[in-house]
């Protein structure tokens, strides 16, 4: 019996590490999901036969509940609140290796029976790990969801309450090991859960995406854990995989915003707090336009870069986005998209909005495949777009997102750019984009404005 | 299974997911993410088997919510991921 | 350790091994084909483990001759690549 | 103390890993390679501490006689003999698992203890796949050195034996599983010993630096299962790692030529068969030229493409190579490489020794990078290669090394092939290349003639 489950969780880990790798690729990423889900449920079904199925009432009762809310959370949602939703998914997963860790470790615990220092220290792990991502992950989901809004007024206090936080956890969790009794554990769980909310917290909404997945690298940590206290070798391998893969995507989406992970656990608010006197640079020197003139410059173009930003993601602007780009095309011009890799609130954001609306794939230019063309670009249309545009990240090194690459939309012959305000994007700092000679601003929602030049422009 | 044994497999592991994910294109950062996130709702199986090893109302009721939990993160995690997925690919 | 979780360990290295080596150039190949092959040697270590735990003549000089052979695997194969590797390098 | 040499373990299979990682880019390959003996050494000193040292005085033998022989062979090859020595220390891997595994099995067979299914069916697999490794790898040894020359006459029915063999050693493996005898084991030896010497026998020369490569990954496998018999966990690791990355290499290399490994291991005699009347080819047609015509032609070319193969190899004639470019290049012309991938008798043969005659890396131009160029080749000259710039391969589909990828050297404005005579390469087949209006041969000693080059360019 115990021969047949390790080879079935042999055969899940394989079909995991498959699923992994055409996940990574865009032609079989599609097959890489189904192949990971195949291995969850030939572990799920060896499991379910391998172990005397004393709790079959809970596990079924367990799965048809989380079934049916996972079901229906992932079917309702709308792509533009995927980043949060994945969020919430992930803490779920935190808080269900907490549970495991102290359901397995509580019951010994209880009775006084002895158990191993590595057990307990593995069981210590899980707690604490997965507490801090079941807080940290519901505090990212808070701030995505925008229930959370408003600025952090004591950065610094809670980032040294979090310090201390992670020491306690840490110290209770050699207690653990060492006195080996039931009070530990929870204070211990106790302890992690306020670590983690108050890691999370002071960190801005822009980072978010590299929160969540650290974060899932860590729900991933925590499961191996888990694994360790079982002695389940398939726990161990699958956790270990999420957690070096989602380490690795923390780290490629840091070096995309050219910064340490340091920097954005900990450095995010001073940013957003040194960039405030926009007036100054706006001051007298923003053109406003109308959509008619926008149609205007547009009608003289030949080539056309559009420029999408978090706020096309807000106005849910893809479709009129879409037609817009039609339109063009159908009157000769080439249209191309130029996509930031952390343009939107989720790395891939916009091209997952873009293929929503039926964009081609072939129209979409990578940053460095753009940036040496934007010279011949007759009109730059930003759409919801604003730090990945600010050329003071190049050209400032004082600005506090100097060094984040960014899109030479300056560089084009017009740039209009299309938002409700003059009002900053997440990082928080002003855009001298807004102020050149060459801009012209189209103030309004995403979705309206463009539809307006469409108009403007089968009028013309 | 060893202690040592048990680490084996982690390193392992490790080493394997760090040489599966890097240099993946920012255009699936999403789905990799969401995809990976749902596969490491695995611990779902911990939570099975951890299910009718005691009977305290203390331990059920936390299996309970660990099986339930997981559950969500493993079903829709493979679900949005699919969603996802299924938008880039109409296009080609 | 039980047989399955050394097909574990053993599949586990396998995935590894194929991310490792897939798409080095050319001019690799050489110093790679022998540098694993001094790996290769780590058969070595079966053969010390394996000494001592039996004193009839004919294991003894079973064990006498893997020993050697595989250190000379190992010795030889180890640096020969560093010599192959030192040609390419002082170029740099 | 089993922890300890378990942790041990641990290291050194990080260190392996990291090792090959390394060694898999040219920036880091010396320090991979360092990063590998490292771990092995520290494997060995761990073995050494946690095993009772019973042996220790055949250990100690054993270590010293072949580290001695090892940094002997090792030390004193020449550079072109690398591939034989490479075959020669895998077939050392091969027979150490062999022995290994017969010396762990054998007390227990002998004394009738009653041993595991799978401890069994593992040692026959290390000891049939050690004994093919072992005499493959002494075969191909053989043909490499030159000490098995000759036409194989009877390839059809070596490879009928082989299959014989290959079979009767499966067979032997399942007795020795079922019936538990040390005598199935001797058999089960022989059996596999004379199945590596039919395997390798009927392959072409040419071939063997993939055979090499695969027998490596045999090597790799049958470490491997040597650690599931002594449940060692090192073994079954590094051993799969090798396995796996012999294997890879094996069908990066039947890529590189075109060709499935099938074909490689039983096609390749015919291939050689089937091409044999040069002679209609070059009658009449090829044009012989002096060292004085070919200086002259130098003399008038802007650029130079030198594109070396085994011939190069044979001649020692490396060196004079990197002066005649020396001279050139004094002159204000331009020299490049043109390398092939399977140029010479071993991958990146031509790399090792161009290097060696301290030509810059940067003047080595891959296959893909420099065909397209070709037509802005004033004169190429082709030192003792052949099969890699064979027309045939391109533009004949009946051609025995139809759709193998080569340098188009026929494009260059004029052709200079160097070599001794009108005898075909490895892969035994004319070469049209040799015909052809444009080029001019320059027969002799790829050295000698090389120099006699630089000596004309000097009197022009
Ligand atoms: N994508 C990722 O993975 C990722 C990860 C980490 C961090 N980030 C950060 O997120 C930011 C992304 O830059 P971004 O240029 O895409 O966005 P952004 O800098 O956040 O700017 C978005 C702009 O959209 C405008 N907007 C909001 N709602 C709108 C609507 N309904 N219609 C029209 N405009 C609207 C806003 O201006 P108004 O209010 O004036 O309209 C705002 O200035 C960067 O700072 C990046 O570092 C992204
Ligand atoms: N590199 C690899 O990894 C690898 C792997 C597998 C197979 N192969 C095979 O090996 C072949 C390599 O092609 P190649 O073009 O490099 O070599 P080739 O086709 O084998 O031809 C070598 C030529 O060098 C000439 N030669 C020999 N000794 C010489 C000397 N002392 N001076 C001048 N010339 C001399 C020979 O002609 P003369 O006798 O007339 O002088 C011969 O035609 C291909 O068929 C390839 O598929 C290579």
């Amino acid at each position: 019996m115990d021969t047949f489950v390790q080879l079935g969780y042999l055969v899940s880990a394989a079909l995991f590490i498959l699923g992994l790798k055409r996940l990574s690729r865009p032609r079989t990423a599609v097959q890489g999901n189904m192949l990971g889900s195949t291995g969850m449920l030939v572990a799920v079904i060896v499991t379910l036969i391998g172990t005397e199925a004393a709790g079959i009432g809970i596990i079924i009762a367990g799965v048809i509940l989380g079934g049916t809310i996972g079901v229906l959370l992932a079917t309702r949602v709308a792509m533009t609140g995927m980043p949060q939703l994945v969020a919430l998914f992930n803490g779920f997963g935190g808080i269900a290796s907490l549970l495991v860790g102290a359901a397995t470790l509580y019951p010994d615990l209880a009775e006084g029976v002895e158990l191993e220092a590595t057990d307990l220290a593995t069981g210590a792990l899980t707690i604490g790990i997965g507490a801090i991502t079941f807080t940290g992950s519901l505090v990212a989901f808070a701030k995505l969801q925008e229930l959370l809004t408003g600025d952090i007024t004591q950065p610094a206090a809670l980032r040294a309450a979090n310090i201390g936080l992670v020491a306690m956890s840490a110290a209770l969790g050699v207690l653990l090991v060492v006195m080996s009794g039931s009070i530990w554990m929870w204070l211990l769980a106790l302890a992690a859960l306020a670590a983690g909310i108050t890691l999370v917290l002071p960190i801005g909404g822009a980072d978010m995406p590299v929160v969540i997945a650290l974060l899932n690298s860590f729900s991933g940590v925590a499961a191996s854990t888990t694994g360790f206290v079982l002695g389940n070798s398939l726990l161990i391998i699958a956790g270990a995989l999420v957690g070096a893969s989602g380490l690795v995507l923390t780290l490629i989406m840091c070096r995309a915003m050219n910064r340490s992970l340091g920097n954005v656990l900990f450095g995010a608010i001073d940013a957003v707090a040194a960039g405030a006197d926009g007036d100054r640079i706006y001051d007298g020197k923003v053109t406003s336009a109308s959509a008619d003139d926008v149609a205007m410059m547009l009608d003289t173009a030949a080539k056309v870069a559009i420029i999408p930003g978090y706020g096309m993601a807000v106005a849910q602007a893809q479709h009129a986005v879409r037609d817009l780009t039609r339109a063009l095309e159908g009157q000769g011009k080439e249209v191309v998209f130029a996509i930031h890799p952390v343009a939107g609130r989720m790395p891939g954001h916009m091209n997952v909005l873009l293929a929503e609306a039926e964009i081609p794939y072939e129209q979409l230019k990578e940053m460095e495949h753009i940036n040496p063309s934007f010279g011949q670009v007759d009109v730059a249309i930003v759409i919801g777009a604003n730090d990945v545009v600010n050329p003071d990240a190049r050209d400032d090194p004082d600005s506090p997102i100097a060094g984040m690459p960014i899109l030479d939309a300056d560089r084009a012959r017009t740039v209009v750019v299309i938002k409700r305000s003059l009002s900053p994007g997440f990082a928080g700092v002003p855009n001298p984009l807004f102020a050149l000679d060459n801009t012209m601003m189209l103030f309004g929602d995403g979705k309206a404005a463009v539809e307006e030049i469409i108009t403007a422009l089968a009028d013309l | 299974m060893t202690f040592l044994i048990a680490l084996t497999l982690f390193v392992l592991a490790v080493f394997l997911g760090v040489e599966l994910i890097t240099k993946v294109p920012p255009t699936l950062h999403t789905p990799l993410m969401s995809g990976s996130n749902a596969i490491s709702g695995i611990t779902l199986i911990g939570a099975i088997a951890t299910a009718g090893t005691d009977y305290s109302w203390l331990t059920n009721i936390l299996v309970l919510g660990a099986v339930a939990l997981a559950t969500i993160n493993v079903v829709g995690g493979f679900l949005v991921t699919h969603r996802m997925l299924g938008m880039f690919n109409r296009k080609r």
